[in-house]
């Protein structure tokens, strides 16, 4: 059951990419990408990640991919042809490198021994508790950093959209 | 169960997937997009370490790529309002003026 | 009036805290700027005068030392240790002479007066702690720090092609400096990773508790001696030096040939010869041709320049070629007069610069060829400008002679072939600069834009004056000098005969009597 | 005085400085009361310490000031200390006495010129420095006044900055001497090797310690002594070094006399002679020294019998005598030498303030073929010239007798004597004889071959009056008759041995003590044969007094159809057997080619920068290739990075 599910929505996630890369809209490609995000957020929910879960739908698929639809519609893009003209010699080499790439990503995989895989805490540690202990305690200063980080974003984006003439 | 190694898997393809979008869409918003499914690769994979080895810091990390990820988002999408009003396009390669 | 172990540190921060103070001046009120950039170097000079009172020349110590801790961690320690001894006591009066004579020199600076002046009190910072660091990091801080200064003011306010000249400058000197770095951290290392005290390093290699291979010695005599020689500048490593000196604004140009240059030889005598001297004695016979040659070349090239500034920067790579061709003779005529020349190539060409400004200031031109007969309406300058070029070529009864003299002597000594050759350029001394005085001064005057120049102001003879009154004083008064180095210089010279000594007993042993060695020859030769 | 003398050195100094300072704002009066008080105070205190001397016993006639060490380092000590003795004495005497009477006569000379005060300054300074030649106690110290003279000479030289004439003849006077300086230089560092120090007194006893006889070959002492020799070239105009004398005549008269005749240009012959006792132990550089100045005296003299302009005759006739000087000091005859150079100071001296007063009465034009008949215009001239001419000659009882015939004497029979040696002394004499007779036949006699209107070339000079020429002030002629007095009588002091005592030589004798005489053959040859060589001597120069006679005032067309018939020769003379030429075309022209085209040109801007910017070039073309990849495309940029990062992996994948 857990292997149908896995390989079900891996290959959701699979296609959703290809057709987020290949998908010449920009509105096409955005959606795929939500389709995306959502089984991944479901392989989080099966690695037993249950609040990156449910942020990965909430934050990830819910807000920031609302934000690129309201950006694709806002700014029209036109359709897009595959074209190399400008850059043909780096772009020719692109897919074979991604290729390559994944072969050695593939082929680099570490070998682990399935057996130390540890699966009885995941409810306790995929538990909000548990981050949150540890988020508020370890890690408090990069989380207050990166409530900055966040702030200083909003800002940025607020005088970048507001600079126009 | 599902075993580690088949989410490292699925995490290098769609992470090879996104690479492929950045090099080979001209469109800003897609290579933007494409940048975001290599962030989730990663995300799945070290989610995937995480539960192998029963450590909480993978998911905290995490959550500090997808607070990344958003901040990217909002400044990233300004720069490409900005970008398609100055060239009146959102193509990548008219904006090649940062160069020698 | 000041302990005397804090005075070389006042002297640091005279003109770094002065440099401040003129930061917070409004850049428009030119006027003050210039008269207090004077007084900070006239008080830094009047401070530095109670070195040379009381400095005790029966011992080559180090003195007037003030060693604190500046940057340490763990074993790692970095001291801020300044000192002087009988060597680098008359650098540092010599900078600090010079300064205020400098500022005075800028006084026809219009362009960005106050960065000028804050650029000129950092460089004397820079070159004054070259002078007194005893602590390799330190030196090179300062080394470094120099540099600068010095590469604003030909970039900013020198000629036509001053970029071109800074860069150029800027990239010899760095070239140099970097392998100098890479020895200092071999040295460190080789001391154990104990410390960079100079004293304390010189003293362990000559007693041999720092023991360095043969070929390491050399490859770091070699890193040393490429930074210095760039910067003094030996032949072939000279061509910044007359495009340095033909962009920057005059006062640059005096700094530079005045103190910078120095700060090469006073280097080799720091450090190549009491560190290295095995290797300093191996490769002097390479060291003193490329001197000879610079001597003799430098000349030459002077001889046939359109342009003033560019002669006297050329007859500067003569003249510190006998400076180098001295420390190498390694007797104590030789580096006795070397470092006396340091001194008088300091005064005169300083003196040439200063005047060679005055004259620019008035025609904006130094082309020879765009004068001629200027004595007629310039007498005091024309007076002025031959008793210096006098100095400069080393005519007794000034500076140039004594230092000249004693640096031939002493190659001499060494070497009669080289001193016959450094000698011939008494010869085209003479005719450089007479034949460049001929054609600026004498004649009539044919060019109607010299007809209405102006003699020298009160300012400008106050400038040049006590440069004048030097030059006689050391060239009539040089154990006034000279004494006060005495011990230090025997120090340097002792440690090098020790190794004399050490490898005439190696070739005896190794070949017995059966022929003479030449370094058995030279040594007979000297003790005869 | 004899503990204080130096003070005598400060008089002209502070003078110098006083009118070199202040002389701008002071009345011509007033300078010239400054200028030349000055040196008759340092002459009364030199002729005061004069007799003092003369009080001692001749062995202790010595005496040193030391006043402050100069140079010390290591074991190298030179001070300034200055040494009186009987050589300095002479020599100290002639430089300020004569030096004081060309003071007094630049005063109307030079008078109404713009640098009046320049001119006392520079000629104060040069007593100052030529007294401190001939006092120094040390070869270090002589060598300061040995270029402070020529620095003076420089100055003096080149007075009249504004010609390009005078300018390059400053310069190259002080050039050629510097030349000579850099063998002196040597000279002297050879000396300090040798023998450990540069002070008279305690080099000689070294010297006589160490080498009891002459060296035999060429050794050390042979080197310093030849170095030393070139010194004394450059100063005193020998053959090769002799080129800058004729053109130093750019300078004012004055200055002809008093450093071009009389004082500086002897100072190699003073040097030598000081120096004998290395040079009597070096018999190589003795026989040198004596050829090259023969050779330059017999040189000089062929030249000078084809010259037209007064002073340049004059000039190389300075030349021919200081070569008689080296000849015979080159013969080891130290104290004849000497002698011809006190003489000759004076009658030459002579000649040149005659011919500057000549000058003066001529409106500046220095060609003799555009003067004649003088004789009655200026008597005072003509007399005193008449003699001088009478004393350089050689002919008895003037001065230059003497010394001339001491000189030829000892050519013949001292122990470095030899017969060439005389014949071309015998030859010069005659030579003498015979172009300075036609120097005063061709000014003060014959037809009057320049009209009484202005004769000005120089317009700024024609301050004095037009109209027919007239004898100059008392300034002018009191000089000119003291000289003329001195020049008749001055041979007196050293007679030959056949007439009695050479007072001279005896009084000189201490100053060589320690000079080398072991073979001297002197004494052997008979009175006889003594007086019969000067009997040929005196003849042989009436002869040619005699001939110049017949040439230049009975029949002026003879020496034209000479000159025609012998074009070839007389343009060779005439032009200074194209020494200038030569040396222009061997030396000078191709430093001055190569510095500028191979080493400035060449190896500076070509090789050496060229390397650097060569370097800097090379790394620019690089980058603009590299630069390329730098597109501006960021999708282009993405796929570099890719690419890099599929290195990264593939190299850890293969090192695994």
């Amino acid at each position: 059951m857990e292997q149908l599910v896995f390989y079900l929505f891996a290959t959701i996630a699979v296609v959703a990419g290809l057709v987020v890369v290949l998908q010449r809209k920009a509105i096409y490609s955005a959606l795929a990408l939500i389709v995306c995000f959502g089984s991944i957020a479901v392989l989080f929910y099966q690695l037993g990640a249950f609040f990156i879960a449910a942020i990965q739908v909430i934050v990830y698929a819910g807000a920031i991919m609302v934000m690129f639809l309201f950006v694709v519609m806002l700014i029209d893009p036109e359709s897009e042809f595959f074209s190399f003209n400008r850059i043909r010699r780096v772009s020719v080499l692109a897919l074979p490198m991604s290729a390559v790439l994944a072969l050695i990503l593939l082929w680099a995989m570490p070998v682990l021994r399935e057996s130390d895989t540890n699966s009885q805490s995941l409810a306790q540690k995929g538990s909000i508790e548990v981050i949150a202990r540890s988020l508020f305690s370890d890690y408090l200063l990069p989380f207050e950093v990166t409530s900055i980080l966040i702030l200083v974003a909003v800002l940025g984006a607020m005088v970048l959209a507001k600079k126009v003439d | 169960m599902v075993s580690t190694t088949q989410f490292l898997v699925l995490g290098a393809i769609l992470f090879s997937i996104g690479t492929l979008g950045v090099i080979v869409r001209r469109n800003t918003i897609t290579m933007f997009m494409s940048i975001e499914l290599m962030l989730n690769a990663v995300n799945l994979t070290f989610l995937a370490f995480a539960r192998h080895f029963d450590q909480v810091d993978g998911q905290i990390f995490v959550f500090f790529v997808m607070t990344v990820a958003a901040a990217e988002a909002a400044v990233g999408l300004a720069l490409i309002v900005l970008l398609s009003k100055r060239n009146d396009s959102v193509d990548i390669d008219q904006a090649n003026t940062m160069k020698w | 009036m000041l302990a005397s172990e804090n005075i070389l540190t006042t002297l640091l921060l005279i003109p770094g805290l002065g440099s401040l103070i003129l930061a917070f001046i409004p850049g428009k009120n030119h006027g003050l700027i210039r008269n207090l950039a004077l007084v900070i170097t006239l008080v830094t000079f009047i401070c530095s005068v109670p070195l040379v009172l009381d400095f005790d020349a029966s011992t080559a110590d180090m003195q007037f030392v003030k060693n604190i801790e500046w940057i340490e961690a763990g074993g790692f320690s970095i001291r801020y240790n300044v000192g002087i001894d009988g060597i680098s006591l008359f650098l540092i009066v010599l900078t600090t002479f010079l300064m205020p004579l400098s500022v005075l020199g800028s006084w026809s600076i219009q362009k960005n007066v106050k960065a000028y002046m804050i650029l000129m009190l950092l460089l004397e910072v820079g070159m004054l702690g070259v002078f007194m660091s005893l602590d390799l990091v330190l030196f090179y801080f300062f080394w470094e720090a120099q540099l600068i200064p010095m590469y604003f003011l030909i970039g900013i306010w020198g000629g036509a092609r001053r970029i071109y000249a800074a860069v150029k400058f800027f990239l010899y000197t760095a070239f140099g400096s970097l392998l100098m770095l890479a020895a200092l951290i071999a040295l460190y290392f080789f001391n154990g990773g104990n410390s960079f005290d100079i004293v304390q390093l010189t003293e362990r290699l000559a007693n041999g508790a720092v023991v360095l291979a043969p070929m390491a010695e050399i490859l770091l005599f070699l890193a040393f001696f490429l930074a210095f020689s760039i910067k003094v500048p030996l032949f072939p490593f000279h061509t910044w030096l007359p495009d340095a000196h033909v962009e920057a604004p005059t006062a640059g140009s005096v700094i530079l040939a005045g103190v910078l240059l120095k700060m090469g030889t006073y280097g080799l005598l720091r450090f190549c010869l009491p560190m290295f001297p095995t290797a300093a004695v191996k490769l002097a016979p390479v060291i003193c041709v490329l001197a000879i040659i610079g001597i003799i070349y430098g000349a030459l090239v002077a001889m046939v320049q359109p342009d003033v500034k560019k002669l006297v920067a050329y007859s500067s790579v003569s003249h510190l070629g006998f400076v180098v061709l001295g420390i190498f003779a390694f007797n104590m005529q030789a580096i006795g007069g070397a470092t006396y020349q340091m001194l008088n190539h300091g005064i005169s060409t300083g003196a040439l610069f200063l005047l060679v400004g005055i004259i620019y200031d008035r025609r904006h031109t130094r082309q020879i060829a765009d004068f001629g007969g200027i004595a007629h309406r310039m007498p005091i300058f024309a007076t002025m400008f031959l008793i210096i070029a006098l100095s400069s070529i080393g005519m007794p009864g000034l500076n140039g002679f004594v230092g000249e003299f004693l640096v031939l002597q002493g190659t001499f000594l060494m070497s009669r072939t080289y001193a016959v050759f450094a000698a011939s350029a008494v010869i085209l001394a003479a005719i450089y600069m007479l034949w460049m005085y001929q054609r600026v001064f004498m004649g009539r005057i044919e060019n109607e834009k010299n007809m209405t120049l102006q003699d020298m102001t009160p300012r400008e003879i106050i400038m040049i004056l006590p440069l004048i009154l030097m030059a006689i004083w050391m060239g009539v008064a040089s154990p006034s000098f000279l004494n006060k180095m005495d011990v230090s210089i025997q120090k340097v010279v002792d440690r090098i005969e020790d190794v004399r000594t050490d490898e005439v007993y190696r070739v005896e042993q190794e070949q017995g009597d059966a022929l003479s060695p030449v370094g058995l020859m030279t040594t007979s030769e000297l003790t005869k | 005085m004899l503990e204080t003398f130096w003070i005598l050195l400060l008089f002209p100094l502070v003078g110098a400085a006083i009118n070199g300072i202040f002389g701008k704002r002071f009345s011509p009066g007033l300078i010239a009361t400054i200028g030349c008080g000055s040196v008759f105070i340092s002459f009364a205190i030199a002729l005061l310490t004069f007799f003092e001397l003369l009080g001692l016993a001749p062995a202790d006639r010595a005496v040193t000031n030391h006043l402050f060490t100069w140079i010390e380092s290591g074991n190298f000590v030179a001070n300034a200390s200055f040494l009186f003795d009987p050589l300095s004495g002479v020599m100290i005497l002639v430089v300020t006495g004569v030096g004081f009477l060309i003071h007094l006569y630049s005063v109307e000379y030079m008078r109404g010129e713009t640098g009046y005060y320049r001119f006392f300054a520079y000629l104060n300074l040069f007593i100052f420095m030529m007294s401190t030649l001939v006092l120094a106690d040390n070869y270090l110290l002589m060598f300061v006044g040995w270029e402070g003279v020529g620095l003076c000479s420089y100055l003096l030289i080149g007075y009249y900055f504004e010609t390009r004439v005078a300018g390059d003849a400053a310069k190259k006077a002080f050039i050629v001497n510097r030349i000579g300086d850099f063998g002196f230089l040597l000279g002297m560092f050879l000396i300090f090797q040798t023998f450990g120090t540069l002070e008279y007194h305690s080099l000689f006893s070294t010297v006589a310690e160490r080498f009891p006889a002459p060296e035999i070959g060429f050794g050390v002492l042979s080197g310093i002594t030849l170095l030393l020799f070139l010194g004394a070239t450059g100063k005193s105009a020998q053959i090769p070094l002799y080129v800058w004398l004729p053109d130093a005549m750019a300078g004012p008269t004055p200055v002809s006399a008093l450093i071009h005749a009389a004082t500086m240009v002897t100072a190699g012959v003073y040097m030598i002679a000081r120096s004998a006792t290395l040079y009597s132990r070096a018999p190589e550089s003795m026989l040198i020294v004596a050829v090259i100045g023969i050779v330059t005296a017999l040189v000089a003299a062929l030249i000078a019998i084809a010259q037209r302009d007064i002073k340049k005759v004059l000039a190389y006739s300075t030349v021919s005598q200081l070569g008689y000087m080296f000849l015979a000091v080159g013969v080891g005859a130290w104290a004849s030498g000497i002698f011809h150079l006190y003489t000759h100071a004076f009658f030459k001296a002579l000649l040149f303030l005659g011919s500057g007063s000549v000058i003066l009465a001529m409106h500046h034009e220095q060609d003799m073929l555009k003067m004649g008949g003088l004789k009655k215009y200026l008597p005072i001239t003509w007399a005193t010239m008449g003699v001088a001419t009478l004393a350089i000659a050689g002919i008895p009882p003037f001065a230059g007798f003497f010394s001339k015939d001491e000189i030829l004497w000892n050519s013949l029979v001292s122990g470095h004597g030899h017969l060439l040696l005389w014949v071309a002394g015998v030859l010069v004499a005659a030579l003498t004889a015979f172009y300075m007779a036609r120097l005063m036949y061709l000014t003060f006699y014959g037809k009057e071959r320049f009209s009484h209107e202005s004769h000005g070339h120089h317009d700024d000079h024609d301050h004095h009056h037009s109209g027919p020429p007239k004898e100059p002030s008392l300034f002018v002629t009191l000089p000119l008759m003291i000289l003329g007095v001195l020049s008749a009588i001055a041979g007196l002091v050293g007679l030959p041995a056949w007439l009695g005592d050479n007072r001279f030589e005896h009084f000189l004798e201490p100053v060589f003590h320690y000079a080398y005489t072991g073979d001297g053959h002197q004494g052997e040859h008979s009175h006889s044969l003594e007086i019969g060589l000067t009997v040929v001597i005196v003849t042989l120069a009436l002869i040619s007094i005699f001939l110049a006679y017949r040439f230049f005032v009975k029949n002026p067309a003879i020496p034209e159809r000479i000159a025609e018939r012998f074009a070839g020769i007389h343009k060779l003379l005439w032009n200074k057997f194209y020494v200038d030429e030569v040396y222009d075309a061997l030396i000078v022209w191709p430093i001055e080619r190569i510095s500028r085209f191979v080493l400035w040109k060449g190896i500076d801007v070509g090789i050496i920068d060229g390397a650097v910017n060569g370097v800097a070039s090379l790394m620019q073309g690089w980058s603009n290739r590299v630069k390329r990849l730098q597109s501006g495309y960021a999708r282009a940029y993405a796929s570099w990075i890719l690419f890099g990062a599929v290195l990264i992996f593939l190299y850890y994948y293969l090192a695994n």
